[in-house]
């Protein structure tokens, strides 16, 4: 069944055109990659997709409707999370801090009920907490939970961003370079719990430079260069694609 | 319906104008620098402005006469004075912001810090020069005024003008196209890159204030000339809109705060011209400001955001 | 040790500072509270001499109808940030203080004088208790973590599925319902109102409470209300007078200068660490500057 | 009253030496604790005794002024003012058996820190009265204070409405605008024939709009023509744009309400071109030397209603002007004049209710004040506790006020 | 040539690093490897003077730099790319390669570096004139490495260089590092990319939890058993333990 669906996405930027008419579809449960050479236009695509930018031309389809009007809020309730490739944490806030507020679409608690102190309020609260903890856990960040976002080293400030979108549980989610920073050691950490996720049946569009990454766990993999989709496939059929090679991956000397 | 004279009202709608306009661009060059809101520009502009007085009449009200009853020429005056108020906005620096500079809360703690230090310099102005109004001597500058079509305008008045436009062309010329300038809005985006590149961010920063605070204080000197009058609050009555015309602008835009100065200038002179009322002049003027900014949230010369993600 | 005038202020001011709070909890610098107050002052006032309510439903209508301004000068200029709203905001109360001066109604310059004194100190206990549950509930709710997370970042926030329009324009409504509880209530304790009362200096005095206060706790705002409502008095006190000879004037002008500046540079994070023992970070009010391009 | 002391009062020398520690523990507690003890009573009447010339007892007077802020350049030369004739009152023992004690309070210029001010006299000091404060928008909050605990309190520079009205223990001993205004108006017509003038004031300031009010009935009365009218805030220093459209209406006279800045108002008139033959008139509030000297030749020729007439040669007048010229180097303002004679008032009040003088006693002799020689003239209190004193138009002429007869 | 002594840099009470020792001889590339908050980053910092160390000593050339101010270090000649880029976002890419040579007089040779540094990375010359904010972020970091090398560094600190490059590019900024060591450059070098790293490095230092725990040089790290499981990947480990930073 196909979750994701972008068709002719463009997206222009005075005279450079960052996305030119790029089109493909991620199936439910499917792990994606979209790789491409610095500027490709790759981040872009996850901005139109979650609403911070606007495509200058082309549609996004999401679970049979269209997301490309949508605000970014109303997208992320339509069930799409992601991480920044420019770690965006909240960063005066404690790493479980971050994490709960991931869990805002996962709860209905008014604030009046809180007011009234009523006891749904309290269990929500307390769930939201132990979500947010076993998250933390997940990723490696158990013993972290009162450390300032800030004050964490950069490759667990990543594994905390993936931490806090999956706190909101979204259908669909979208890492932009979760192993930039980490060491192969992290990185495959990192791939063992991108597979585990896969394993629960998480839809994932990945960006990644690094092809140990992008090759160990993608099913599919999109290919951009100045763009443009120059190719599309299996990981094997990717990293034989000459044209990929030649814009992307290079010679291994 | 009286004429409206449109030439004079055109005149006085420029000057006032390039006064906000004076008062703004050191202003905003702090703003720009710091991302902090000085709320002690307006002291100095006082302070610039008593100093200059003191200088030309060789007399302080609160003390007395300076040893050796000396008495400067106005242009003698004005520099030393914008020196003094050059070096007091370095002692503002460092007894407000630099202490606060590392903490997450800087541009708030800066703010209020800032109104402490207004606060402390204006007590010091009454002690000084008196809780009393003053004014430049008479004949302090020729005497006379420029004519144009069928308005007038005297030369203190021209002298604001001027000044306003000069100082902005110097400023502007120096924050874009000298290494200096580029040092300064490097520390104003990044101080932590602006360390590595090389550059002495303290000195930065110690100039910057030197720099603003020395056109604060030929603001209030001008301005004080031209309107005649001095006392120790009267830098309260620019800065709502001195820091109205610098948001106007765009943060820490020096052309755009000329922009903003005369835009509000005119507009306050034409709500007057035209409706021939100034009872609403304030209120027609603010919520144009409102409606620009609702239009453009940067202000008019602001930079907008690059990139959200 | 205070005067009652000088309690009753300190309860005003707290409710200003905590109405300030609200705001700069989800990174709004917001400058109307000021205004807010003046409306409910003067709709208040105007409701009781002229209309002849009840002072529970005055105080009703000043609750609410700064409420409804808030809804609307709130829904085009929320998108605004940091100091662009809070010039916004203060164009507000100038807006609004050219009106009161202009209208017949509310007596021009002279104000609205004798009016009669119907707050009760229980009338200001209550409020402030109510203001205080109010932001003390707000920490670790839902909407508290939103608040803090549009202070943080905004567009991620909104990536996160928060609604952050909603959410600002709950924090100005709050904010100005509390604002204009307090005008409201101050008026009918003081008597006399101006429009000069509303202006920017009283933005200033307002936002100053919190940040000396210190806003990493609801606490922080209501403790800087009450200490610097107190510095002035305390700068009465004969002691300065008699004993070190400080003449009401630029001495003590320069001291109330001094002190403030020491506070601020001492207490980073505010008068409320003085009192709390647990680790709190400073919290930076409002959100990081815009990242902007170069002209 | 219980207690009471011999009240001979103390030859001027005696004053100085009598003053301090044992002045103070000399002084008498009265009953209703209107007047201050700062010693116990048990020491009253033995030391009361000991003092050569009969004990004087320190009579707390609080003196609320705005002293920073944007209305310090009105409140300070009131304290300067009100310092000179407690001086000259304590050293001539004006007041028998009584020393005048000020306290001095700063209410910025805002009604909180007026309320509060008023309290503290109130309750710590125990003063037995309260000269000023110095905005009449201050006095509309504070004086009810005053009213409620009893204390007579003496307005000096506050004249917008509704001031007396706040109750019987209020007084003010400045004229309304609308006692001075409408004799200036119809002076100037009969002077200059006035047909047509223009209003420039200041809007957002109870003073200049009250002042305004009077004015323009004033003109309405005497078939006046308004061809403009024109306003400006307290924060504005720059009135050209106003002013251009004032000129474009060539009236005969600018009526100017205003305070301090009417010297800016009528020099920037000058600037403008508006000539010397449109005659700028304006109220109390110009009737400064720093008018004068701020405004230079552009002032010359304004007519100006006041309270008060510096070149009147009564002699509480000539001896106030050289007193305050003495003391101060400066020539004494209208604020001056007024606060001073109201310390003089209060003198005369206390000295005709007794050395028992409490609160209430003040009171009632403060509305007994009649005919009492001041720089202001002869005053008194009318029913309403006003003021009562001829008002006088004044000129500038060779940069001096004159009387314009 | 640069040479840091038992140092020692805390974070409040949290003492990130716990007395590190090692040199960087002239003209050799010097590389630190290790887990996330092992400390390397915060062993550049307190080089370039960005923090303050608590103790131990940083010489360069003889002299002592844990006194100097960060502007006098970069002026020195230790030129440092920080990690996250930190590049001036709002200014024009030629602007930031301009200031890039703040500290330098030899305007002709300025002119000619940029245009060097415009050929080198073909992507920065096509954008010169926009805001830089505006790059994508391998972009970023490519304007990044070119300001850095703009300064002419005698001593060049590069907090992991290939962090969100394109393979292509990761080669390429191991190319110019290669490069510049050939002319003579010396160079600490930060890496998460430790194969590479380690194989173009002299000499290469393996941090753990603040302190050196492993040290030789590249070529022979490359083949240390300890080394492959522990950093060179292919064997999933449990993440370093962690100290609770707790209250600052
Ligand atoms: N707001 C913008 N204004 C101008 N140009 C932009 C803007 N956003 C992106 N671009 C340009 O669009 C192109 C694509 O950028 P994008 O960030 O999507 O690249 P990317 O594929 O994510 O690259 P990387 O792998 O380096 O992160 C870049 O050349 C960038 O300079
Ligand atoms: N600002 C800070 N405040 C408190 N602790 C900090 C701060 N910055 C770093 N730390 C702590 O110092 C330790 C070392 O961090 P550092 O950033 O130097 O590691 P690193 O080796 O560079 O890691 P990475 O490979 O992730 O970049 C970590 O435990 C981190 O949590
Ligand atoms: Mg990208
Ligand atoms: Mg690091």
């Amino acid at each position: 069944m196909t979750l994701l669906r972008v068709e002719g996405l463009t997206r222009r930027f005075g005279g450079v055109v960052a996305v030119d008419d790029v089109s493909f579809t991620v199936g439910a449960g499917e792990i994606v990659g979209l790789i491409g050479p610095n500027g490709a236009g790759k981040t872009t695509v996850i901005n139109l997709l979650t609403g911070l930018l606007r495509p200058s031309s082309g549609q996004i389809e999401f679970n049979g409707a269209r997301l490309d009007s949508l605000t970014p809020h109303r997208i992320a309730r339509a069930g799409v999370a992601r991480t920044y490739q420019n770690i965006r944490l909240f960063r005066g806030l404690s790493a479980l801090d971050n994490v709960i507020v991931g869990t805002h679409l996962r709860t209905r608690a008014s604030f009046a009920a809180r007011l009234a102190f009523a006891p749904a309020v309290r269990r929500e609260e307390a769930e939201a907490r132990e979500t947010a903890r076993a998250l933390l856990a997940r990723v490696n960040l158990g013993q972290r939970e009162a450390a300032r976002a800030t004050s964490l080293p950069y490759g667990e400030q990543r594994r905390l961003e993936i931490a806090r979108a999956l706190a909101a549980q979204p259908e669909l989610l979208l890492l932009d370079e979760p192993a930039a920073g980490m060491n192969p050691a992290e990185m495959d950490v990192l791939i063992a719990l991108i597979r585990s996720l896969r394993d629960e049946g998480q839809t994932i569009l990945l960006i990644e430079h690094n092809m140990q990454v992008v090759m160990g766990v993608c099913d599919r993999i999109v290919v951009l260069n100045f763009g443009r989709k120059i190719a599309e496939g299996t990981p094997a059929e990717i990293s034989r694609d000459k044209d990929v090679i030649t814009a992307y991956l290079g010679e291994e000397e | 319906m009286p004429d409206i004279n449109w030439s004079q009202q055109l005149l006085n709608g420029l000057f006032a104008g390039s006064a906000y306009a004076l008062f703004a661009v050191g202003y905003t060059l702090i703003f720009g620098v710091l991302d902090i809101l000085n709320l002690a520009h307006q002291a100095i502009y006082m302070l610039g402005a008593f100093c200059a007085l003191v200088l030309v009449t060789g007399n302080v009200a609160g003390l007395g006469p300076l040893p050796g009853g000396m008495q400067l020429p106005f242009w003698l005056a004005t520099l030393l004075a914008m020196l003094v108020a050059g070096l007091l906005g370095i002692l503002l620096d460092r007894l407000a912001f630099a202490p606060l500079r590392k903490r997450p809360d800087t541009h708030f703690s800066g703010m209020i810090s800032s109104i402490a230090v207004a606060l402390i310099f204006e007590a010091l102005a009454t002690w000084l020069f008196l809780p009393q109004r003053s004014q430049f001597p008479a004949g302090t500058i020729r005497p006379g005024a420029v004519t144009l079509g069928q308005g007038a305008l005297s030369y203190s008045r021209v002298l604001v003008i001027v000044a306003a436009l000069v100082l902005v062309v110097l400023l502007t010329v120096l924050l874009r196209f000298t290494k200096l300038g580029k040092a300064i809005r490097a520390v104003a985006e990044n101080p932590k890159a602006a360390r590595l590149l090389g550059i002495n961010v303290e000195a930065i920063y110690s100039f910057s204030f030197f720099l603003s605070s020395a056109l604060g204080g030929a603001a209030g000197i001008f301005y004080g000339l031209a309107v005649s009058r001095l006392d120790p609050t009267m830098g309260r009555s620019v800065e709502l809109k001195g820091l109205a015309v610098i948001i106007l602008g765009g943060m820490g835009s020096v052309p755009g705060a000329v922009l903003g100065g005369y835009l509000l200038g005119l507009t306050e002179v034409l709500s007057v011209a035209l409706t021939n009322t100034s009872n609403y002049r304030d209120a027609i003027a603010f919520v144009l400001l409102f409606l620009i900014l609702v239009l453009r949230p940067s202000g008019l010369l602001g930079a907008r955001r690059v990139r959200e993600a | 040790m205070f005067g009652e005038s000088v309690r009753q202020l300190m309860a005003i001011n707290a409710l200003l500072a905590l109405s300030i709070y609200l705001t700069l909890a989800c990174g709004q610098l917001s400058l109307a509270n000021a205004a807010f107050m003046g409306i409910g002052a003067y709709l208040g006032a105007v409701l009781t001499l002229n209309a002849g309510w009840p002072f529970w439903a005055v105080i009703v209508a000043a609750v609410i109808v700064p409420m409804l301004v808030a809804v609307l000068v709130g829904l085009p200029s929320l998108r605004l940030r940091g100091v662009f709203l809070a010039i916004a905001t203060l164009g507000l109360g100038e807006v609004l203080r050219v009106v009161i001066v202009n209208l017949r109604a509310t007596g021009g310059a002279e104000g609205i004088s004798s009016i009669p004194v119907k707050t009760h100190d229980w009338h200001l206990a209550l409020a402030l208790a109510v203001a205080l549950y109010l932001t003390w509930r707000l920490r670790g709710s839902r909407m508290g973590y939103a608040f803090e997370a549009i202070r943080e970042d905004e567009t991620v926030a909104r990536t996160m599925g928060i609604n952050t329009t909603r959410y600002k324009l709950i924090a100005f409504v709050l904010s100005a319902a509390l604002a204009g509880l307090a005008g409201v209530l101050k008026a009918h304790l003081f008597r006399a109102i101006t429009p000069g009362d509303y202006g920017f200096v009283q933005a200033v005095d307002i936002l100053t409470f919190a940040v000396v206060g210190g806003s990493a706790s609801f606490l922080g705002p209501a403790l800087g209300a009450v200490l610097l409502t107190a510095l002035p008095e305390l700068l009465r006190s004969n002691v300065l007078r008699d004993v070190v000879n400080f003449e009401a004037g630029w001495q003590t002008l320069f001291l109330n200068g001094v002190i403030l500046l020491l506070v601020i540079l001492f207490l980073p994070n505010g008068l409320v660490s003085l009192f709390t023992r647990q680790w709190r970070r400073p919290t930076p009010l409002a959100s990081e500057p815009a990242t902007v391009e170069a002209t | 009253g219980a207690a009471s002391t011999p009240t001979t009062a103390p030859p001027p020398a005696a004053t100085g030496a009598a003053t301090g520690a044992a002045t103070r523990a000399a002084t008498t507690a009265v009953s209703g604790g209107a007047a201050t003890t700062t010693a116990p009573r048990a020491t009253t009447a033995a030391v009361g005794s000991a003092v050569a010339g009969g004990p004087t007892k320190d009579v707390k007077v609080g003196v609320v002024l705005s002293l920073t802020g944007d209305s310090q350049i009105y409140g300070s030369p009131q304290r300067q003012a009100v310092q000179l004739a407690v001086d000259e009152i304590n050293a001539a023992g004006a007041i028998p058996g009584i020393k005048l004690v000020p306290a001095f309070e700063d209410d910025a210029g805002t009604k909180d820190r007026g309320i509060t001010a008023f309290e503290k006299l109130i309750k710590t000091d125990n003063v037995t009265a309260i000269i000023g404060p110095t905005l009449s928008n201050t006095a509309v909050a504070a004086f009810p204070v005053a009213q409620q605990a009893g204390v007579p309190s003496l307005g000096v520079s506050t004249t917008a409405n509704g001031i007396v009205e706040i109750g019987d223990y209020i007084f003010r001993d400045s004229l309304a605008e609308a006692q001075v205004i409408p004799t200036t108006i119809k002076t100037a017509k009969e002077k200059l024939g006035l047909k047509k003038v223009a209003i420039i004031y200041g809007i957002d300031n109870a003073f200049t709009k009250a002042g305004y009010d009077v004015f323009k009935k004033a003109c309405d009365d005497n078939g006046i023509q308004i061809a403009s009218t024109q306003t400006y805030t307290a924060t504005d220093t720059d009135y050209s744009a106003q002013l251009t459209a004032i000129k474009g209406t060539n009236p005969d006279a600018i009526i100017v309400s205003a305070l301090a800045e009417g010297a800016n108002i009528a020099k920037q008139a000058r600037e403008l071109g508006i000539d010397a033959k449109v005659t700028i008139i304006g109220g109390n509030g110009l009737n400064s030397p720093a008018y004068i000297r701020n405004s230079g030749p552009a002032g010359e020729g304004t007519i100006v209603g006041a309270a008060w007439n510096s070149t009147n040669d009564n002699a509480a007048n000539q001896k106030f002007i050289a007193a305050y010229k003495a003391k101060y180097n400066a020539d004494p303002d209208q604020f001056a004049a007024q606060a001073y004679t109201g310390v003089y008032i209060l003198a005369e009040a206390m000295k005709n209710a007794g050395p028992n003088v409490d609160r209430k006693t003040l009171r009632d002799a403060l509305a007994g004040i009649k005919g009492l020689a001041t720089p202001l003239g002869t005053f008194s209190f009318q029913a309403d506790r006003n003021a009562d004193h001829p008002p006088v138009v004044q000129v500038v002429k060779g940069g001096k006020f004159e009387v314009l007869k | 040539m640069l040479e840091v002594t038992d140092l020692r840099v805390a974070y409040g009470q949290i003492e990130a690093v716990k007395g590190v020792s090692f040199r960087v001889p002239e003209g050799s590339i010097v590389t630190l490897v290790g887990a996330n908050g092992a400390g390397k980053t915060t062993t550049l910092a307190a080089i370039s003077g960005l923090l303050r160390p608590r103790a131990g000593a940083i010489t360069f050339d003889g002299r002592e730099l844990t006194r100097l101010g960060t502007h006098t270090i970069t002026r020195l000649g230790v030129v440092q790319v920080p990690e996250g880029r930190d590049i001036l976002a709002t200014m024009t890419i030629l602007e930031n390669l301009e200031l890039g040579a703040y500290g330098r007089r030899d305007r002709d040779a300025v002119r000619r570096d940029i245009a060097r540094m415009l050929e080198r990375f073909p992507i920065l010359g096509q954008r010169r004139g926009l805001a830089a904010g505006s790059l994508s972020g391998g972009e970023q970091q490519m304007l990044a490495i070119a300001r850095g090398l703009m300064a002419r560094p005698k001593v060049f600190l590069l907090d992991e260089p290939s962090m969100g490059l394109a393979p292509q590019l990761v080669r390429e900024v191991f190319r110019i590092v290669a490069e510049l060591r050939a002319e003579g450059q010396t160079i600490l070098l930060v890496e998460q990319n430790a194969r590479k790293a380690l194989a173009i490095s002299d000499y290469a230092y393996v941090m753990e939890s603040g302190r050196i725990t492993l040290e030789g040089r590249g070529a022979d790290l490359l083949t240390n058993d300890a080394m492959v499981s522990a950093y060179l990947g292919g064997i999933v480990i449990d993440a370093p333990p962690v100290v609770d930073p707790g209250p600052t």
